[in-house]
């Protein structure tokens, strides 16, 4: 089963009782988002019968849009946002609901009797029936009651309002006007201007709703290849973080513990996470980030595999903890959901301006290993990658993810635990050849002791340290000695990693350079224009630091290098720094948006066309 | 705690040379401590100590177990991370006032809070030492420090109040001069499920010499330290004659044998009473000062309750696996 | 503050559009607030909101005054900076549970202990509402919340303990439906000088829906409300017969006429008693929930004694001019 | 006057009664530094009378060495640390001060009685006779008494152990082995090892106590031109950093506001402005680093001039609220006094490598403005320029020093108000033209508002604010509009710095780049090859972001360039990232000490060598 929609589109499916205005809230999103230049497909889902029973499956009425700027052939299979005004509604979807999508419920609904008479045993919302999606829930018809109570409308009038406060919300979702559904309102009402009013300020009041609970846009993003044969579930890329976490933890056999404080974007890992507690996960909800992070620190000490999650605010005040983290050479996972910077920022809006931050913001010449994920499915792998490169070469590891993967969501091909490969801890063993900070060989690793074994007993901290004996030492030629072998350490990891890989030819006019979650839309884009024959080339990169062996290989013999990325430049600064002798050229997108594949084309054929 | 041979007090040391300035009050901390551990006859390698920075912070590096010297302020995160990830551990956290008060007083609030089993060693000298003597969160009123050349124009905390307005399950108060009643309080710390702040009147000879003397002195102790002792009257003095008593709602101070006054009418020290008002004064007492288990209360332990849930859970979810975790719920097949 | 014509309360407004859910607690207290400064009858160009990240941390922008929406947790120092600038100002802090008590907790603390003068309100709905509903650290124990699915492990703060636990001089607690109480207990925080901390019990009817119920429902609350007054009978109930007495150390609800029980047994309210201890109980009380001003103690503010401190310098000082430093001591001269 | 001290040395002096072993301390220190390599010259000074009575001036000894890599031709003049065993060997020392030393005191030994007959009216510990120093109250004599208290010895001999307290102390200071002294004791008191044991014990007593305070070398540091006529003092760079703030506040006619957490080695700046409260310089002792930046922030929209110091931990914690400064546009100045990283590091060292963290250590795009001192004199200059900046320009500005020029002293030509110029605040005046966000045309600065002031009440954030207005916006091309903006903004402030200039011909073999506190040493090394002949030249960056206009123009026609920094080549980097068309070699040194002019020009005529 494939789905039709393409990456950049989001189908959309308001549902709600035949009375509901259910094909009004849709026309008007469809006009709006017309109107701004979208590609779209609605499908208008009626009652077959004429006078179903309110409350009903048969009564449900639906209107399902696909939109977005390519792609769009029709309205869509199953919905990346479903809008449930009661459990009809709900039920009525019930069988085309796209796991890990959005579900946002009118919870004042859901009373026992509606439940039933929807034909649900129990209430959907309370049981664990919805674990696989994201369900918001909604008081819509309170909200929009209280939002226009002093406007003395009766009641019947207040109610059939909040379809506008779905609407509302659902413009936020998307950054969607307002305008045009206000001017619609004042038209087709302007003789009676409370019921303009109140339309009008019921989806204000839902636009605000979903800003206020910082609510997160769905959308489904596609792995372009081929799909394998095997067992898939949609998954977001939160959730499968979390889930490749689980399956690391299980692989080192170590157990897992999760310190962290909630923030949006990152804050659905914990959520997935806390769900787990039979699996072992230990999980500290901390009083900030700086304690979450200390937490795993510690625990990464005691010999747990150790994380910490957040986004970009909260990744500042991690810094200081993560130096401690490399001087004190322990194995632990920094996820990071990008967001919108800088400061509190966007904290809806995806982006991927934390590289800087990632690479260089902490004081001191301090090395550590940054990831990144492409896809929201490659957010399993990659978690496992973060945790394996950790505990095997006793070093933090940053894994940079972004809200657009983070919330989107994409078939994921179960990976059964026998299925994935070992992980091997650098684990301390021979008490005679063990010293705190002796080396690993290959890896220039230190090993991992866990407190508790007699015989190791050992002290260690942020002061620069001794080599090999792991006292603390002021001496300049161990210090000069130190921060190369720290340095080296991390540097050896790229004998651990894969090759860069190019698609396209060798030798090109030019080469498109992407990393993290714009993989999709990159691919896209380039496949397209090499389907039309151009001579373009795309790589891209989830190994930020160290980058692979091949790398400045990859770079050669292209004409030209463009680097694309969610920032202000921020990778093509850092390939720069270490590749001069190519010259990347930057396309930079800083709307809090994801890439569109059009607009890329346009860059890329100027790219190409240009002397 | 495992049968194991008995190690003596100096087997807790670590080999490293003690760097504290000779005199310092942190060399009887370090004793009692190693004294504790060997009449609780805890092996070392179950001990874990975790400090932030500070003079008093460098306490690990003088310890046989295992140690963790962690960053200004945030010992009671990592050393919480160490718990709950290994429960058999002894974890202990070492701290000056600057580190548990000022910059890391968050973490200090929320650990006593949580009520995870740690033992907190808190090293009030009341100045930062390490960086050659500011004043502190504890630093009286008015003091002079390099920082406060003027005085100081802010009221300190009390540690004591602190910790019982942050819902302290344990808090004791001790002198450096007293390495017998640090010992016991120190055992007894360690043996109370929970977290255990104990205060410790640190003299720093070199930036703020002398500030307990009037608490620690031959001379004025017996009038100004009272010893508690759960379910003693609260009697002190030199003959053991002075006592407090409560008269409405503030603690006073009698004579035994002046005014009709008999030890019926002396304050009992009850640490195990739930309701902290009495011990909320006590803390706050200044002269006689309040010594040994202010406060001991029975409650489940963070580490204890997370590690149950997951117990729990274990039992009761459907998932046995992560293969039935993924596998469970919406899945499809391409062939 | 000096004479200027009255503002209505709407005209303390600002223009944005108000964007918390309709319903929602907080709109009780921007109205309350906006009531206040009209009837304290200040300008306001001279009052400025400080504020953290939380629904509740919106607050500036509703406010027609100066402003600052500040980072998750450091009002406190935001707004320290603020008054010690400018102490002309009426410096306020609009800041949730999470904020001022998790993230914010040691910012918290240690503003209440310098007590500068600063109006700290604390929306409490014992939930972290931006952030789609975690548990905060006022979440009741065993709370189930979107982090906690099988219940919370932990001891909840509560505000009034920690902040009399940090040497507090002003503490209020209200609740969000009766803006009268609310009014009245501002406008007394902002005369009081000093740093003072309403906690408001916050209603976030999306995520913690009714948490605060019990004590304000209209059927219960005569029962569960005990309001506060200086000087006063602690009397409640919904004929008023109701009040607390002290038994031993512990609060005891008495009916008036049973058992003998006249107005004389019954506790008289002391905002204004320097020794907390009485404060500190009913801060703890559950049942009736103390409402009112619990706290109020005169005592010297920071941003004062800063000023004094320098206005004294200025007088004693050798040095008039920065050029009389830059030539005092050792100089000497390159021809 | 001027001193005949090299940069790369330092002159240390011994003083104390005859019998206090000043002889054996001093020429143990200089066998032990001899063996280490370095050039040196000493000076015994015996009491002129034979047996002087104890404890007057007349009866202090003293032993002066100078020593250091190169440049030492004689005992030198007035040392940068003298040891002090009481108040005679003060007293005798007291006209050969030179300010801003260090001077170690055994307080133990300032009795009433030995002041009195030192001839002091007063104690100068209590006074402010010594505010122009650094002084370390020691108490050596108790210290060492303790120190050995269990070895039995009579008084006398221990007594007599006093000199090894403070040759330890010193041995830390400059980082001297204690090996060779220790062998010295075994070996001449083979047959009384207990006193073997007392001197040795008491040795590293000394040694352990600088350590456990965290003590802080100092030297003096030359500006290699020749001083113009005026009038001089000498300073430490923290001293200038704090002289420079409080005269910046008065140019621009705002009051000073300083919110700070202690750390080493940025604290004397706390120290030295706390002094100053007669000036009117608001101090804030705050909780931690976080309060400290925070209470800036609010003093900053307040309308003082607002300052933060620290160094690199602290820095790294107060990165998320820098990032609010960014975005609120507020004027703020972040002082960080480098040390050895990372983590804890190397608290007492010196080291240039929180210049990435300066640059880019933030979460999202969030460009500022980077400066950094050159000499201990010129942190006053570079304190006024940043003060200068942030508040023309509306913008947080770090001023980077480092361990080494902060701690170092240097002659300074006393600038008087009068000749300094004024600051031009960009503050609002006109309430029909201003919005919270409108800007300045030529800096892009927004108008500072004090609030307090009527009709400009406003209302400022860390999310994405709206062009103008200052109103919250997630609109797409409003945030790109902004980023774009605040980069322009600061690279504007390029318009408004000196030009970069060169030491040395345009066209070179070797061009010579620097930065920051170890100007003195690269220049001297460069002059000295200069004089050679060599066809060298040299520039120093004092301005890191942005880079000075000509900057490109600098590095043209020179066949090599080489980045001498104290780290691992984040300057280099930097470089390379904006000048991919230059090749920026490195020559790095993380030791935590400074370069030697010695190892430079060894390294430079290599690179002048090779082909
Ligand atoms: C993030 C950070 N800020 C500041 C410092 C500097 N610092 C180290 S210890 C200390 C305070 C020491 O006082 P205290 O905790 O009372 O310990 P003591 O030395 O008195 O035992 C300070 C301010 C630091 N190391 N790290
Ligand atoms: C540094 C940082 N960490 C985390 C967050 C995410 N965050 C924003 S508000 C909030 C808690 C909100 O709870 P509360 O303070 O109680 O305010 P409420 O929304 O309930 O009014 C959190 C965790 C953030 N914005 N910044
Ligand atoms: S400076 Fe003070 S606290 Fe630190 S080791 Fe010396 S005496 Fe102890
Ligand atoms: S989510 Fe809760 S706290 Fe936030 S605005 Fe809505 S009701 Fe208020
Ligand atoms: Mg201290
Ligand atoms: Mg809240």
């Amino acid at each position: 089963m494939e789905t039709k929609t393409d990456v950049e589109s989001v189908i959309i499916k308001f549902a709600g009782d035949s009375g509901d205005g259910m094909q009004l809230a849709g026309s008007l999103f469809t006009s709006t988002t017309a109107n701004i230049g979208n590609q779209l497909a609605t499908f208008p889902d009626f009652p077959s019968e004429i006078r179903a029973p309110h409350g009903t499956v048969a009564g449900v009425s639906g209107f399902q849009i696909h939109f977005g700027t390519s792609g769009v052939y029709s309205p869509g299979d199953e919905p990346d946002v479903l809008i449930a005004m009661n459990p009809a509604a709900l039920k009525a979807n019930w069988t085309h609901l796209k796991p890990a999508c959005t579900i946002i419920v009118d919870v004042d609904s859901f009373s026992p009797k509606a439940i039933a008479k929807a034909g649900f045993e129990g209430n959907p919302l309370e049981d664990d029936s919805l674990a696989d999606y994201k369900v918001i829930e909604a008081p819509i018809t309170s909200l929009t009651k209280s939002s226009i109570a002093d406007l003395g409308l009766d009641n019947k009038s207040v109610v059939r309002c909040k379809n506008m406060f779905a609407l509302g919300m659902v413009f936020w979702l998307y950054n969607e006007p307002l305008e045009q559904t206000i001017n619609f309102f004042n038209k087709k009402f302007s003789s009676k201007p409370l019921i303009a009013e109140a339309n009008i300020t019921v989806m204000k009041t839902g636009h605000n709703f979903a800003e206020t609970i910082e609510a997160l846009p769905s959308s489904t993003t596609i792995a372009p290849a081929k799909k394998a044969p095997g067992t898939y579930r949609n998954m977001t890329g939160n959730q499968a973080t979390a889930w490749g976490l689980l399956a690391a933890a299980k692989k080192a056999n170590r157990d897992l513990f999760l310190g962290t404080y909630p923030i949006t974007p990152a804050t659905d890992i914990l959520h997935e996470l806390t769900k787990h507690k039979w699996s072992g996960v230990k999980i500290f909800q901390a009083e900030d980030e700086i304690a979450g992070i200390c937490s795993a620190i510690g625990a990464s000490f005691a010999g747990d595999l150790a994380v910490t999650t957040t986004s970009g605010p909260g990744m500042a005040l991690k810094t200081e903890a993560i130096g401690l983290a490399i001087m004190t050479e322990l194995p632990l996972v920094i996820v990071n959901v990008q967001r919108g910077g800088p400061s509190t920022g966007l904290p809806t809006k995806t982006e991927q301006s934390d590289l800087n931050q990632a690479l260089f913001g902490r004081n001191g010449d301090s090395p550590l290993v940054v990831l990144s994920a492409s896809t929201p499915s490659s957010c399993f792998e990659m978690a496992i990658e973060a945790s394996r490169i950790a505990v095997e070469h006793m070093t933090p590891v940053i894994l940079l993810t972004e809200s657009y993967i983070a919330n989107g969501s994409e078939p994921w091909k179960v990976k059964l635990i026998d299925e994935l490969e070992e992980i091997h801890p650098n684990t301390a063993d021979d008490l005679e050849s063990w010293s705190p900070y002796s080396r690993d060989e290959k890896t220039l690793a230190r090993k991992w002791v866990i407190p508790g074994t007699p015989g190791f007993e050992h002290r260690i901290g942020g002061l620069e340290k001794e080599d090999v004996t792991g006292n603390v030492s002021y001496l300049p030629e161990n210090h000069a000695n130190m921060i190369q072998l720290r340095d080296d350490k991390v540097a050896k990891v790229v004998d651990d990693i894969p090759l860069q890989r190019v698609k396209g030819e060798k030798a090109n006019r030019l080469l498109v350079v992407g990393w993290g979650g714009q993989f999709g839309i990159l691919f896209g884009a380039v496949s397209g224009l090499q389907k039309e024959g151009k001579d373009i080339a795309f790589t891209h990169f989830n190994y930020l630091h160290p980058l692979p062996k091949n790398t400045r290989e990859v770079f050669s013999n292209h004409d030209r290098i463009v680097v694309c990325e969610l920032n202000n430049g921020q990778f093509a600064d850092h390939l720069q720094s270490q590749f001069p002798e190519f010259k990347f050229e930057r396309y930079n997108k800083i709307q809090g948006l994801p890439f569109k594949i059009k607009e890329l084309q346009k860059k890329f054929n100027e790219l190409l066309e240009e002397k | 705690m495992e049968d194991a041979v008995t190690l003596k007090p100096k087997e807790y040391a670590s080999t490293q040379e003690v760097k504290w300035c000779p005199g310092c009050g942190d060399y009887a901390v370090l004793k009692a401590v190693q004294m504790a551990l060997s009449q609780l006859n805890i092996p070392k390698e179950k001990v874990t100590f975790v400090s932030g920075i500070g003079c008093s912070s460098r306490f690990p590096y003088y310890m046989g177990s295992y140690g963790f010297h962690s960053i200004h302020g945030r010992a009671p995160g990592i050393a919480t991370g160490v718990k709950i990830a290994n429960p058999d551990l002894s974890v202990w956290i070492a701290s000056g006032d600057g580190d548990s008060l000022a910059i890391g007083g968050n973490h200090f609030i929320h650990a006593i809070r949580r009520n995870i089993d740690i033992n907190l060693l808190l090293f009030n000298n009341q100045i930062y030492g390490l960086t050659k003597g500011q004043y502190s969160p504890t630093s009286e009123l008015g003091k002079v420090t390099k920082s406060s050349p003027h005085g100081t124009v802010e009221e300190p905390f009390s540690p004591g109040e602190l910790s019982i307005g942050s819902r302290s399950r344990f808090f004791a108060r001790v002198v450096d001069t007293d390495v017998k009643m640090m010992i016991e309080v120190m055992k007894e710390a360690e043996q109370h499920r929970g977290f255990s702040v104990i205060e410790i009147l640190q003299n720093c000879l070199i930036f703020n010499d002398k500030t307990h003397a009037e608490v620690t002195n031959k001379e004025t102790k017996a009038d100004n330290q009272l010893l508690l002792e759960h379910g003693k009257p609260m009697l002190f003095g030199a003959d053991n004659n002075k006592g407090l008593r409560l008269n409405g709602l503030d603690l006073e101070v009698v004579t035994l044998g002046e005014n009709g006054i008999s030890e019926e009418d002396i304050l009992v020290h009850d640490a195990e009473n739930p309701n902290p008002s009495l011990q909320f004064m006590l803390s706050n007492l200044k002269s006689p000062l309040a010594l040994g288990v202010i406060r001991k209360v029975k409650d489940t332990t963070y580490d204890q309750a997370l590690h149950d849930q997951r117990e729990e859970e274990k039992q009761k979810s459907k998932f046995k696996s992560l293969d039935d975790l993924y596998l469970s719920g919406n899945t499809f097949t391409v062939n």
